[in-house]
């Protein structure tokens, strides 16, 4: 794991956030080392996942800039890719390969073949190795999902409520490779609603940045009809 | 790179594998839906003969086009497109991964399934050559621009009905000449030119529609 | 502990191939022993020893594989209707298994029937294929019974499939006389094909006993598959039992 | 039992309106694939009357069969099928309720669009009415037994193209009596005796359908 | 919510499940009076998710039996489906459809369609009431799985891991909403991992009850040869 780059810097600088034509969040900011955690909370629907599709680079945030080092993400979007690693409210595993094949196939598409034994056995899948996806539980496929942290070596990763259907012993392996992950260098974003074992992270209350509803409907209500013009489409 | 694609290709294909026979369904389709035209149109030989190249053809058409939802659709309702867009591969040729191993699984086994229409039809034997030829070069052309209507809609729900909405009119010209080369092959005539259209087609839609697919798909993901 | 065994015996207590496999292991040797006989003994008689025919000339030695096959892929089927049919109301797997590995076998020799009377078509006919109402029958049987082996392979759990193929073939064995009957009606209605149709040739007396062998050897042949592909079937379910049991937990 | 046979109508009808243009496609690709047919098959106006009542009815068949996969599916996906079925309508109400739904948002536009189609092909005119007649006795038969097919692949990735294979075989005699009824009126023959059989078949099919589908979906639930 | 039948029993016996051919649970008894919780917990894949597809008579248990006041349920199934809410891990929610329109669907299906408002206020989804079902985030659908609850008074809750991406507000919320009703008579079975605020809650632990791997390989390891045939299919 020494290979993740040392004093690497991800910084975000006033980020906002429009879904389905309704602003979500706007005036965020952070900043994250090499080591560092950042732990996204807030209620229901304040934008946590979004802000992590932001970060992955699915969706573009509206205002604001995202940069690595100094440099905005923008400039090389696969050099961001080839970084980070991304683990969304989706499993993606494939119900007819097996445990074993379906997370081969993330290892070797990035050169990593090897990896992949490895990776189910942190975290105790090795005996459902040869399942096909499709008989797994909910919290077995949850755990396929997160052995894909480990097919290949990436400074950053991205977790949506990564615990969600885990039972205690999968959370604390988790706990624990997010650890050694960050010993080594590397940063996590972590959204989730349970407390999770991260020591010396940075919390965002996601609460805290979101466009109230009624602060929106409020602004355009204010506006003297003359100035209407001058609103954003 | 290369080991990437052959990756996607591979996975792909091994999907396809252990669908067992419901991945060889296209190609059934086609069979099935070639044989119930004598039962709508009638048994007399020398009609059929007569509507055989345009019946073959319109079939491969709807076959190719029927499994076309679950090009992109499974991929990115299990979350796997979402991975794929993060990977090393640039995204258009994650598309031509995906594309040629659909091809491979639906467009393939139509070739080689259809001379067998071709003699439950009664098409003359001069025209099979140039059926194989003509197919060999439209499917794929099929296949990929049939991949920018199943990228358009994969986020969709009921994106499986709309994609043929959106690509059957852009399989109207490859349709007439693949259909112009058969007959022209039967009544005796060359069919150079009709071919060189096909491939210089084939050409453009490999530059083409992959481009366009991986703008869509980006879209989706938003 | 006591109640875990309880458990186990009584989840399995009508699951129980021991019995099918025992009679099996008697069978087989005579389904074997008699398919190989009268296949060989109506090839020969059929072949080389009845005389040729006075119109037909050689080809209609084809019957002798055409006619069987064409009987063995129906009764096939209504086999495996009735299997399918037990295996829905008891839930007994050894009928869900009997029906799955039927298909295969009847698919086959429909294929079979399809492939010899299209080859007999071409010196009788002049063309591979007519739209008669037999022959059309016969095609649309052969892709009910690929619809039923794709579904039943298309289920990663196999008791699942058995279960969606049993519905399928129940369904399509209603299907089946409806579509002769249409078809039938069909090839009357429309003008007849411009070939006159398969003209029953008066049967010799000296054709049916290689008929009859063929037919009987038939018979015998697919048992002795059946036999085959259910104790494969059986052995895969072990197997399958035993891996996942490993997998567990 | 009514108000929830209703209910599930009306949603079923309003999910299909808010699905826009695409709950229209079944019959959008009717049109489309009919009028590619003269494309295939050329533009000779005689050839094209003969084969007509066969095209149509060919086409009003993949129309029906091609959105199939989405009659279960979508509900299966996203759980609300667990839920029908332990509402207080048995499932084989549940089926027909949805059939119908079904049948109202691609049967019966095809019936609309029909006439259009027959003009296209140069139909005669004296089989207009019995072709709408055969349609409207016809489709609701194809709904039901390809509800059936659909019941059968609900919890298969790949349902959508297996079901034809599942469906087609099983379409035959409607397609021949359909397209007989609109034979025989263009000679002028009675064609009382398809209709009867027709309506028999509808009959038939509205009692044995949904059973076999709630089956098959109570298997899927497990 | 007076109208819960008190003084209802379900109970199971010695019951037994097979998943995929493999067998998942056996020898599971309990009995759930009116008022009751069962509390289902233990390690990802030991069969909580089947035994609440069992009680909801998805699946049929291999072995064992269910009764409802002395009756056994295979007897009257109809009568089982009505008096039972299941919410699993699927959250039911039509993507074009209103959250409102979503629920009231399956309060009028049920004959209550006056119930479906209250049921979103209880859930704090008032807001999101015209919000199409496709734009609500991952806990924002979960409450709106949950709210299906109200849509008709039910005896029995079967609640496959609820909590699972709701926020703490939610969480609150549910546990209010469960004791509630509780006090009205009302059982609930829960699946879960993490805590949850359910008081005098029978506990069971799958994972006790789970059929070891040793017993389901050494059995027929241990056989004889010619004993072979015996094995179960
Ligand atoms: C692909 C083409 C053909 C198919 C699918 C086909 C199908 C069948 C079937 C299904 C039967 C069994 C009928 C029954 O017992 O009800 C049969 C029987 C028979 N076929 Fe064919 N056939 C084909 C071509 C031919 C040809 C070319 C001939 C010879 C001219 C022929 C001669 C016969 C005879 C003699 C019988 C047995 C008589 C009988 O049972 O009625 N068939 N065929
Ligand atoms: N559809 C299925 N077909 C076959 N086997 C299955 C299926 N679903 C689950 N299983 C298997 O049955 C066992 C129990 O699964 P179940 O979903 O009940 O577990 P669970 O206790 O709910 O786990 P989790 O906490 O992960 O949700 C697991 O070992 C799983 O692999
Ligand atoms: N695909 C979408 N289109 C439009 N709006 C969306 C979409 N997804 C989410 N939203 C809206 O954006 C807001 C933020 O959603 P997001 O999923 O980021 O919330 P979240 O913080 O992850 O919530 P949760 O804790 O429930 O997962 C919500 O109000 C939601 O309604
Ligand atoms: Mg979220
Ligand atoms: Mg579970």
């Amino acid at each position: 794991m020494t290979e993740l780059a040392q004093g690497a810097r991800f910084a975000a600088e006033n980020l906002a956030c429009i879904r389905g034509e309704r602003p979500v969040f706007s005036g965020l900011d952070f900043t994250l080392e090499s080591g560092g955690a950042l732990l996204l909370h807030g209620p229901n629907g304040s934008g946590k996942s979004s802000l992590l599709r932001i970060l992955a680079g699915f969706l573009q945030p509206v205002d604001g800039r995202l940069t690595w080092n100094g440099a905005a993400l923008g400039e090389a979007p696969e050099a961001h890719r080839e970084r980070l690693h991304y683990v969304g409210h989706l499993d993606a595993v494939k119900p007819t390969l097996t445990v074993a094949e379906n997370l081969r196939f993330w290892a070797r598409s990035r050169g990593h073949p090897q990896a992949a034994d490895d990776a189910l056995a942190r975290l105790g899948l090795d005996a459902l190795a040869d399942v096909p996806g499709r008989f797994l539980s909910a919290g077995q496929r949850r755990r396929a999902a997160l052995a894909r942290l480990f097919a290949t070596p990436a400074p950053l990763w991205l977790l949506d409520e990564p615990t969600v259907t885990l039972d205690a012993e999968a959370t604390a392996r988790l706990e624990g490779i997010v650890r050694a992950h960050r010993a080594a260098g590397g940063m996590v974003v972590v959204a989730t609603h349970t407390e999770i074992g991260l020591e010396e992270a940075t919390r965002i209350d996601m609460g805290e940045h979101s466009v109230s509803v009624e602060a929106a409907v409020g602004a355009s209500a204010d506006d003297s009809p003359g100035d209407a013009d001058d609103e954003p489409w | 790179m290369v080991r990437a694609f052959l990756g996607i290709l591979g996975r792909d294909l091994k999907l396809a594998v252990r669908g067992g026979i419901g991945s060889l369904v296209a190609v059934v389709f086609f069979v099935i839906a070639a044989s119930l035209f004598p039962l709508g149109v009638g048994p007399e030989l020398n009609l059929l003969a007569r509507i055989a190249p345009g019946v073959i053809w319109v079939c491969a058409l709807f076959a190719t086009m029927l499994s076309l939802d679950r090009l992109f659709q499974e991929d990115y309702e299990d979350g796997n497109l979402e991975l794929l867009a993060l990977g090393p591969l640039p995204l258009e040729l994650v598309v031509l991964a995906k594309v040629l191993a659909y091809w491979l699984t639906t467009g393939l086994p139509l070739i080689i399934a259809a001379p067998i229409l071709a003699v439950l039809l009664n098409m003359s034997l001069s025209g099979f050559t140039i059926l194989l030829v003509s197919l060999l070069l439209g499917t794929p052309i099929l296949s990929l621009i049939g991949s920018v209507g199943a990228a358009l809609t994969v986020g969709l729900r009921r994106g499986g009905v709309l994609i043929s909405l959106l690509v059957l009119p852009l399989y109207v010209p490859i349709l007439i000449f693949g259909v112009g080369a058969v007959d022209g092959a039967i009544v005796g005539l060359s069919v150079r030119a009709y071919l060189f259209v096909l491939a210089g087609g084939l050409l453009g839609a490999l530059v083409l529609a992959p481009v366009a697919s991986a703008a869509a798909l980006r879209m989706a993901l938003e | 502990m006591a109640r875990r065994a309880k458990a186990r015996a009584s989840i399995h207590f009508f699951a129980n191939p021991g019995r099918f496999l025992r009679a099996a292991r008697i069978a087989y040797p005579w389904c074997a022993g008699v398919a190989g006989v009268c296949i060989a003994a109506g090839l020969v008689l059929g072949l080389y020893l009845v005389p040729a025919d006075y119109r037909q000339g050689d080809a209609y030695r084809i019957m002798f594989v055409h006619v069987p096959s064409a009987w063995m892929a129906m009764f096939i089927y209504v086999g495996m209707a009735v299997a399918s049919a037990a295996g829905f109301i008891w839930r007994h797997p050894l009928a869900d298994v009997v029906a799955k590995a039927s298909a295969p076998v009847g698919a086959a020799f429909t294929f079979i029937a399809l492939l010899s009377g299209s080859l007999w078509g071409q010196p009788m006919w002049g063309t591979w294929w007519v739209w008669d109402a037999r022959l059309t029958s016969m095609l649309v049987l052969f892709f009910l019974y690929l619809g039923y082996i794709a579904l039943q392979n298309a289920f990663e759990d196999p008791t699942k499939g058995a279960r969606a193929g049993a519905i399928l073939a129940l369904v399509g064995v209603i299907n089946i006389p409806i579509v002769k009957f249409s078809v039938d009606w069909w090839n009357t209605l429309h003008q007849p094909a411009t070939i006159s149709k398969v003209d029953t040739p008066s049967m010799h007396a000296s054709m049916i006993a290689p008929l009859l062998l063929m037919v009987v050897g038939f018979t015998a042949y697919y048992f002795m598959v059946l036999i085959l592909r259910v104790r494969g079937e059986i052995a895969a379910r072990r197997i399958r039992n035993l891996r996942l049991a490993q997998a567990g937990h």
